[in-house]
């Protein structure tokens, strides 16, 4: 019995599936119980929380949770499905802290929301830049600038007047 | 006693943030009271790129994260989208990329325990790390044409075989290297005014480092027995002998150990690996369902399918990088392109304590404990 | 006669000023000249002139010093670090601070918009005399000495107190963040470190009994036992090296370069400074580099004196002097940068903490022995 | 008094100042390694990806290295009566892709390193810059 299996014994309620990723043990969870399931696999030694991966998958947002055991030396992976319009999921911050950047990355990059999250704001593009960029609706042609204000803020415009360009 | 805050936005510009890190530190005289990083100067949309490129176009992208060492990335990379696709690898590839990779190991922790020490004000560290550092560039130089950016692994094996004279050279190196380790501790190890900056620095202990997602040097710091080379075998650790190094005090000596230690280490697997390579060709190509094109000139010596499709399906695959573990998690949805790749970057979740390592602590120490963590700005920002 | 006599080991003239005076009167042409002055009635004028001349040879000596030293500094560094250092300009790169000289001049001459610009603009100045004041009674060899003063120690440690000012000045009207963090590390520095040095060169004073520094200098020739010589490094083991520390921290080098501290505060204190100024600041740098290992060499190491001297012409004393003072002010000056290339620096509470509880108590401690001894009279 | 220690010593200060002396001695095998670039330069591995070259003869034009260059580098431009690739440098990764994918073994790079120059342009080496002749080089 894997451990996404083990997951689904202790809580039958939240697990909507287990299956296998390639050859690690995966979980798909209800979005509303997710933080409930990470705590049990916690818990269950999976101390520690590899990577957050968000997907678009046009119709769908796919968020997934790859844990790691030290103690076991086992792999699970917990995997939540999300409506397109209203993609928002709870924050892991409250039992792991390197949670944090990962999901404000995730929610840079994909646009997923996370609820309870302290600090939710974007951590590798600049405040207000319009959009993100791994969605697969993203429009790559748009044009940004950035510039910084004075106050040591960023800027972003769609258009270039705020660069400072020669003529 | 309390006095009027300072902020200080120390980088992108700095010369010790290792790139374009940027700290916004609130300062109550030399204490940080609050240290807040600014990353995403070097965002390249490095995710988005492997998107619109075709698997092995993706490739020579993966370099460019943590350029100080390529070859795990690389790797990574590479080793899922083999678990993807079920590509055999020879023998042979298989040792000649632990090779590489455990070279360029030794070379990342040169740079990074030279960039510590050069932090500190000890620029001697730097000079001697990066000349045996030449070295080594000059072995990647001979292997596979490039210094730093090498495109050299590939699915299925390795781009050109092991060129004449490079095992001479190889065993010269690891000669040299030993010698050169003990030069280091001397002049580094039981520095007192080194152990003043380090010790009792930065402390984490093992259930908080495991807690911010720590991996790599740093977490063996915290006296954390893990390493993916040796729980979660991949490629032929499993046939070498190697140990994991540990340390428990949790401080930026630790880490610092850490790093000398696995220098060690490395030689040790280097040495084995130089002993044993097998001999057996250096990729495979039958396993794509290709033939090879008849009549293809024979100067690089083995034929890459331009094209191939993994069949759909989704992989995390992570090794331990220098740095850490490093991850990818391949979407793939049976075209030529990714669907999705996500690059789980050690530099990236290393970073992430470093508000709470610092607070309380002066600026040099700040200093002290972020050059032990190791960053490279390309792999934190991608 | 004055080529054949040898050497009997007094002071045979008070200052440069005399030495002058005596070679032009050897040649025979002081008293014509003199006579020149005198019937103007301006004999003073004449004293004016030979003055000046002293200075400006001392000015260009110190100037070629820090020119070499800082060609010295990067070639020893690179000799650490396996390198070559300055190849280019010049045999071995020997011209480059020449070039480097060049190149600040030509360089913009920035003043931040918003730096206090009065204030900015003489803080380099601030630092740079200093610099070169204190090298006036610092004997160089065997009446070598622009002016003996009777206070000659103390107005060394007076005028090296001005630095700090200097740069709390500039480091204020830079209007950055990291220059007055750089400023205050140097204050706070300069403070806790001045004691110790003026302790541990009072208790020098203590055999001398005199603040000169050439009755300092007189006092450590000659030998013991026929071999060791009669240096103060000997009587003060423990006081010399709290003030090779100490000298250390007040040449603000590696392992105490706080001021500066390239990899937390940029540059330090001069990070706005740009071209001429900043030269101003790299030249005062290497002056007190120069100047804080010539203090060391008088003190603690015998000056210009070596045992044995007087077996040569008298004639032949002063520059035999001035070579074996450079010598040994070239070897402290190696150490540093030698130290400076093997320590990590310090952390600056750490520095406090070692001035403030460690070396203060242990420069007290070496006063309170010294004069006991002294009092028993154990070195007669 | 556990402030007092050996470290009050300074011995590993002293073996690190013993170690930095032996490099400025040169004691031992710790020679000068720097390299006077301007003047001296080093030697390139035969394998070193710097610009790339065409041969003349070889090349057919198909544009397989056009396709797969990953950062669009190259152009098949028309160059006397025949099609050859050209290569915008300013824009190359130098990861090979283009030498690997050649069908015909035609493309291939040299160690030429040297690559920077005044304005962007002139980082396009057209055809003209890029052939060379196998027979003509025997």
């Amino acid at each position: 019995m894997n451990a996404a299996e083990e997951l689904k014994n202790f809580l039958p309620g939240s697990v909507i599936s287990t299956g296998l990723q390639l050859n690690k043990p995966m979980a798909v969870i209800k979005k509303e119980e997710l933080l409930k399931a990470a705590g049990k696999a916690k818990e269950m030694g999976f101390d520690h929380l590899s990577v957050i991966t968000g997907i678009d998958y046009k119709d769908h947002f796919e968020v997934i949770y790859n844990f790691f055991s030290y103690s076991k030396k086992q792999n699970l992976a917990l995997k939540v499905n999300l409506d397109h319009d209203k993609p928002e999921v709870d924050s892991l911050t409250s039992l792991w802290k390197g949670a944090d950047w990962l999901e404000r990355e995730t929610f840079d990059l994909v646009g997923i929301k996370f609820i309870g999250h302290p600090n939710l704001i974007r951590i590798l593009l600049p405040d207000g830049w319009n959009g993100h960029p791994l969605r697969k609706d993203y429009d790559m042609n748009s044009e940004q600038f950035v510039t910084v204000g004075e106050n040591g803020d960023d800027i972003v415009s769609p258009d270039g007047t705020n660069l400072l360009r020669r003529k | 006693m309390e006095s009027d805050e300072l902020i200080i936005n120390m980088g992108p510009v700095h010369p010790s943030t290792h790139g374009v890190l940027r700290f916004k530190l609130r300062m109550d005289g030399e204490s940080i009271k609050e240290c807040t990083p600014v990353i995403g100067y070097l965002h390249r949309g490095t995710e988005k790129i492997g998107e619109m490129k075709t698997y092995l176009q993706f490739i020579p992208y993966t370099d460019r994260l943590d350029y100080i060492s390529a070859f795990p990335n690389n790797y990574a990379f590479v080793k899922a989208v083999e678990e993807l696709a079920g590509i055999e690898v020879p023998i042979r590839a298989e040792y000649i990329r632990v090779l590489t990779m455990e070279l360029n190991r030794i070379v990342n922790h040169l740079v990074a325990i030279g960039s510590l020490l050069m932090d500190l004000g000890a620029a001697t560290m730097i000079m001697w790390g990066f000349r045996e550092r030449e070295n080594a560039l000059q072995l990647f130089e001979m292997l596979c044409g490039a210094r730093m950016t090498f495109n050299y692994i590939k699915p299925g094996g390795v781009r050109e075989d092991i060129p004449e004279g490079f095992m001479p050279k190889l065993n010269e190196f690891l000669k040299d290297m030993e010698k050169r380790i003990v030069d280091y501790e001397q002049l580094i190890n039981g520095n007192e005014i080194f152990h003043m900056r380090m010790k009792n620095i930065g402390v984490i202990n093992a259930k908080d480092a495991v807690n911010f997602g720590w991996t790599g040097p740093t977490l063996r710091g915290s006296g954390v027995d893990y390493d993916l080379r040796k729980y979660e075998p991949y490629s032929i650790y499993p046939d070498l002998d190697f140990k994991v190094c540990v340390r428990n005090e949790g401080d930026s000596f630790a880490r610092f150990i850490v790093r000398i230690d696995e220098m060690k280490e490395s030689l040790h697997i280097l040495r084995q690996v130089v002993d044993n390579m097998p001999v057996s060709k250096v990729i495979s190509s039958a396993e794509y369902g290709i033939a090879p094109m008849t009549g293809t000139p024979t100067a690089v010596s083995t034929y890459f399918p331009r094209i191939f499709t993994p069949p759909a399906g989704e992989v995390y695959s992570r090794i331990e990088a220098p740095k850490g573990e490093l991850g990818f998690y391949v979407v793939s949805d049976g075209t030529t392109k990714p669907y999705r790749v996500k690059i789980r970057s050690p530099s990236f979740c290393n970073l992430t304590a470093i508000p709470s390592l610092v607070k309380g602590l002066k600026i040099g120490d700040l200093i002290a404990a972020f050059g032990t963590i190791d960053v490279v700005l390309g792999d934190v920002d991608r | 006669m004055l080529f054949l006599a040898m050497w009997t080991g007094d002071i045979m003239f008070a200052n440069t000023y005399e030495l002058i005076v005596f070679i032009l009167n050897y040649i025979g042409i002081y008293d014509p000249i003199y006579k020149v002055f005198e019937s103007f009635g301006l004999e003073y004028l004449l004293r004016i002139i030979i003055v000046l001349v002293e200075i400006a040879a001392l000015f260009v000596f110190i100037l070629l010093t820090v020119m070499f030293l800082t060609w010295m500094e990067r070639k020893v560094v690179a000799m650490v670090q396996a390198r070559y250092g300055p190849m280019v300009t010049g045999p071995r790169g020997l011209l480059q601070p020449v070039m480097d000289g060049v190149k600040l001049i030509g360089k913009e001459d920035i003043i931040p918009a918003k730096a206090d610009r009065w204030v900015f603009t003489l803080a380099p100045f601030l630092i740079f005399i200093p610099a070169l004041l204190i090298f006036i009674p610092l004997p160089f060899g065997e009446s070598l000495i622009i002016s003996d003063l009777n206070v000659g120690l103390l107005y060394i440690i007076a005028i090296s107190a001005i630095s700090p000012i200097a740069i709390l000045m500039a480091g204020w009207a830079s209007n950055n963040k990291y220059s007055l963090m750089g400023a205050m590390r140097a204050v706070a520095q300069d403070i806790s470190y001045t004691i110790p040095l003026a302790l541990s060169a009072i208790a020098v004073v203590l055999f001398t009994g005199s603040l000169s520094t050439v009755d300092i200098v007189t006092a450590q020739s000659g030998t013991w036992f026929g071999f060791i010589p009669k240096w103060f490094i000997f009587l003060q083991p423990l006081g010399f090296i709290l003030f090779l520390i100490a000298s250390i921290a007040e040449m603000g080098r590696i392992p105490f370069d706080f001021q500066e501290s390239e990899s937390e505060l940029v540059a330090g204190f001069f990070t706005e400074y740009s071209g001429m100024k900043f030269a101003m600041f790299f030249l005062a740098e290497y002056a007190h580099l120069f100047s804080v290992s010539a203090i060391v060499v008088t003190l603690f190491l015998g000056g210009w004196s070596v045992p044995f001297l007087n077996f040569i012409p008298a004639v032949l004393v002063p520059l035999v002097s001035l070579g074996v003072f450079l010598v040994k002010t070239y070897a402290i000056i190696f150490f540093a940068m030698w130290l400076r290339d093997t320590v990590p620096r310090m952390r600056i509470d750490q520095l406090l903490n070692l001035g403030w509880k460690i070396m203060i108590p242990l420069a007290l401690l070496n006063l309170l022995v010294t004069a006991l001894l002294l009092t028993a009279g154990v070195f007669k | 008094m556990t402030w007092i220690s050996k470290d009050w010593a300074m011995g590993g200060i002293i073996k690190g100042l013993i170690v930095t002396l032996k490099h400025v001695l040169r004691v031992g095998d710790r020679p000068t390694v720097t390299v006077q670039y301007p003047y001296e330069k080093m030697k390139v591995q035969p394998r070193f990806r710097g610009l790339h070259a065409v041969d003349e003869n070889a090349c057919i034009g198909c544009g397989i290295c056009e396709v797969n260059c990953p950062n669009s580098t190259i152009q098949i431009v028309k160059h006397n009566t025949k099609w050859y690739p050209q290569v915008n440098v300013g824009m190359c990764l130098f990861c090979g892709i283009c030498v690997d994918v050649c069908p015909m073994n035609a493309m291939k790079m040299t160690g030429n390193y040297e690559l920077a120059d005044y304005s962007r342009e002139s980082l396009i080496y057209g055809p003209d810059r890029l052939l060379f002749n196998k027979e003509v080089n025997k």
